[in-house]
């Protein structure tokens, strides 16, 4: 693709974007990527590689998410903790390759929220662990994930 | 002003089948047949003939009168071939996979050795575990059940998949067997799936 | 041995009801549909659209901003609402795909083949077309959906894509009509337009071009069309083939008068 | 190379609600071109955003996470007409920073 400057501007209303592209620091990724816990396989054995021993399921998260997917490259997954000093919240989908979706850390200040899409190779439970005031609590929903189109 | 109002589209409509249509419908045959150029030629060969029930649903919009009906009826069922009696259920579990199944005679399925799928869930509703199913045909949901499952229905269930026009001309569903899109054998696993006391369909 | 048609008459009984079980589908994948639409991916498309509509590219180093799309050079909000219509200097009816490279043939400089070489993306392979008919349906995002259809060449495009759209063919006997031609029907758990139904053609119509979350790409009318014929087992559909174009004029009829909502967001 | 993103920041009440969308292929490394070759996997690690210097989400990804990746959050501290900056970098060292301005509620 031949295009030329890929900076632009939308002046005024709520869509602001500016491209600064290279210019930021690297000390902004500063934060390591968790291999380990990327490449795990299974719930406890990522729970593990997070850092924690154990986790205490929890009615003070909620995942919001369909029941059904109606497709599973992108199924969009809310989670909101309600338990005090919560530091991080994590995505395991039980049923994938690899466990582990994502994990974002919560500084004070921001909301223990976070919305995102996840991909599904099938049906499966997902589970959102939370780490707050460095113990681990957990949900879990089923998502179904269906054949859509024509299949095949 | 340059609105298209209703009443354009009801003339347009009216005149669908009237003897002006016939320029309409050449000029179609011809656009039809320069605009497929690029793909693979014994595809395009197979779409722009049209056997008789194609032409004459095409005429018709899929509403024939009745003796255009019942001549097409007549015709498809007399071409469609029965597996010897008793040997009409084949295995549900192999017709469980044909109607999950929508592979096969799209121009990205060069494998010719892997069997065509059936697509079935794509319009019917079948066993209960699967969710994701289609409404443009009947739900077939316990059919066996609700039918009972002796010869003279194992007759028509392996008609009408083999040969749907033989039952409602110009029905919507594809004609599997008379087209060779699915084997004898594969539809007798079909009757299967819908007739067989032990189907998950009938449990 | 009964005749079929006998048989048939015998057996088919009431069919059983389709029960919660379906409703309850239904509203969840409704709610899939809604928890999507807060962010459409197509607005990356749009935006890099509109980057490439303004840059100067090709043999002539130009940019498409003089493009003709209907509504006089340079004009871009508001056109998509007008298409596909007839125009003067090509003679023929044109959509807004087969219009977008016409202005890359005669203002950009490239040839027809060099401006439809890569209309469909696959992974890996992003499509210039796709982001540009992103920017420009965006550009008419909110305005109702008027195509004319006064010049002789439209009509004829119309009536062309009245009798593909009922035109059965192919190993399974599919036609357009075959999963468009009644309302409430849906494909596995994908709802079918009736699309010579003003209701649904306005609902459905004006969402093309569309970010396909299958698909991780905007894919255009041109792309679901071709898409179609694919399913009904028919070759492929060459792109902005004169077919396609009439298709369009035909569904765009019905349509006429729903909110264009493009880019659209599905499965 | 990397496109830009495409961020909304909005006060709602004393809060900032932050939507991002981000141009990437998030490719598993699971796939298989037409050749029926393996694509090696080509995905975002880590996402950070801060808003007039102070972080206020970072991420760490995998493949999992869907292709033209969504985020949506919410942060106290922010007002009208702050900046708020998105980074994230691939597993191949690709890397894109962006920024909006917090618009008013």
């Amino acid at each position: 693709m031949d295009m030329g400057k890929r900076g632009f501007l939308r002046a005024g209303g709520a869509l602001a974007l500016v491209a600064t592209g290279l210019l930021r620091p690297l000390r902004a990724f500063a934060q390591q990527w968790n291999k380990a816990a990327f490449e795990t396989k299974g719930i406890a054995a990522t729970l593990k590689a997070l850092g924690g021993s154990g986790s205490t399921e929890s009615a003070q998260i909620q995942i919001t998410a369909p029941d059904i997917a109606e497709n599973g490259a992108v199924v969009p997954i809310t989670i909101e903790s309600a338990i005090p000093r919560t530091q991080s919240i994590a995505i395991l989908i039980e049923k994938n390759p690899t466990t582990l979706s994502a994990s974002f850390d919560i500084p004070d200040g921001t909301d223990p929220f976070i919305t995102t899409r996840v991909k599904m190779a099938e049906t499966s439970n997902i589970y959102a662990v939370v780490r707050a005031d460095g113990k681990y609590f957990h949900a879990a929903k089923e998502i179904k994930v269906t054949l859509g189109g024509c299949g095949g | 002003m340059k609105r298209f109002s209703p009443l354009v589209l009801l003339a347009l409509a009216a005149c669908a089948t009237g003897p002006a249509d016939e320029e309409a419908r050449q000029r179609a045959e011809q656009v039809f047949r320069g605009s497929f150029t690029h793909g693979n030629r014994a595809i395009a060969a197979r779409v722009e003939k049209q056997d008789e029930a194609q032409a004459l649903c095409t005429r018709y919009r899929n509403e024939p009168p009745k003796d255009v009906a019942e001549k097409i009826e007549s015709t498809e069922a007399a071409g469609i071939r029965y597996p010897v009696p008793g040997k009409f259920l084949g295995d549900w579990r192999q017709g469980e996979k044909i109607a999950q199944d929508g592979y096969g005679l799209r121009f990205t399925d060069p494998d010719t050795k892997r069997p065509n799928g059936g697509g079935c869930y794509n319009c019917h509703r079948i066993a209960p575990a699967e969710i994701s199913y289609g409404t443009v045909g009947p739900s077939l949901y316990r059919f066996g059940a609700l039918r009972g499952a002796g010869e003279p229905v194992q007759r028509y269930v392996y008609g009408k998949i083999y040969d749907a026009q033989a039952y409602l001309a110009c029905s919507q569903m594809p004609r599997f067997g008379k087209n060779g899109v699915l084997t004898e054998e594969q539809i007798t696993h079909l009757v299967a799936l819908l007739l067989d006391p032990q189907s998950p369909v009938n449990k | 041995m009964p005749s079929p048609r006998l048989a048939a008459l015998l057996i088919a009984a009431a069919l059983p009801c389709a029960g919660l079980a379906q409703q309850d589908t239904q509203k969840e994948v409704e709610r899939y549909r809604q928890l999507l639409a807060e962010g459409n991916p197509a607005d990356l498309f749009e935006a890099k659209g509109e980057e490439l509509w303004k840059a100067r590219r090709g043999p002539k180093n130009a940019s498409l901003e003089q493009c003709d799309l209907g509504l006089g050079a340079g004009v871009v909000k508001g056109a998509f609402a007008h298409l596909p219509r007839y125009f003067a200097d090509t003679d023929r009816v044109q959509d807004m795909e087969s219009r977008i490279v016409t202005c890359m043939v005669t203002l950009q400089g490239f040839t027809p083949e060099q401006a439809m070489k890569n209309p469909f993306s696959a992974p890996g392979r992003p499509s210039d077309m796709e982001a540009l008919a992103s920017y420009v349906a965006g550009e008419s995002k909110g305005m109702k959906l008027d195509t004319p259809l006064a010049h002789p060449k439209e009509v004829e495009a119309f009536r062309v894509g009245e009798q593909l759209f009922y035109r059965r063919a192919g190993p399974h006997d599919f036609a357009c009509v075959s999963c468009h031609g009644d309302n409430g029907k849906r494909i596995r758990l994908q709802d079918l337009p009736k699309l010579t139904d003003p209701n649904d053609a306005q609902k459905i119509f004006t969402t093309w071009p569309a970010y396909r979350v299958s698909q991780g790409s905007v894919r255009t009318m041109q792309h679901r069309l071709y898409d179609c014929y694919w399913q009904m087992r028919h070759p492929q559909l060459d792109y902005a083939s004169e077919a396609s174009i009439a298709l369009e004029v035909f569904m765009a009829k019905y349509a006429n008068g729903g909110e264009i909502r493009a880019p659209g967001l599905k499965r | 190379m990397a496109e830009p993103m495409r961020i909304r920041a909005n006060m709602t009440g004393d809060k900032v609600e932050v939507r991002v969308l981000m141009a990437h292929e998030m490719e598993t490394g699971q796939r298989k071109d037409g050749s029926g070759k393996l694509v090696p996997a080509h995905f975002i690690q880590n996402v950070t955003v801060t808003c007039t210097g102070r972080t206020v989400l970072s991420a760490q990804w995998g493949t999992s996470i869907s292709k033209n990746p969504f985020m949506h959050f919410r942060f106290k501290g922010g007002k009208p007409g702050d900046k708020v900056t998105i980074s994230w970098v691939d597993n191949k060292g690709e890397r894109r920073t962006d920024e909006a301005v917090i618009a008013g509620g």
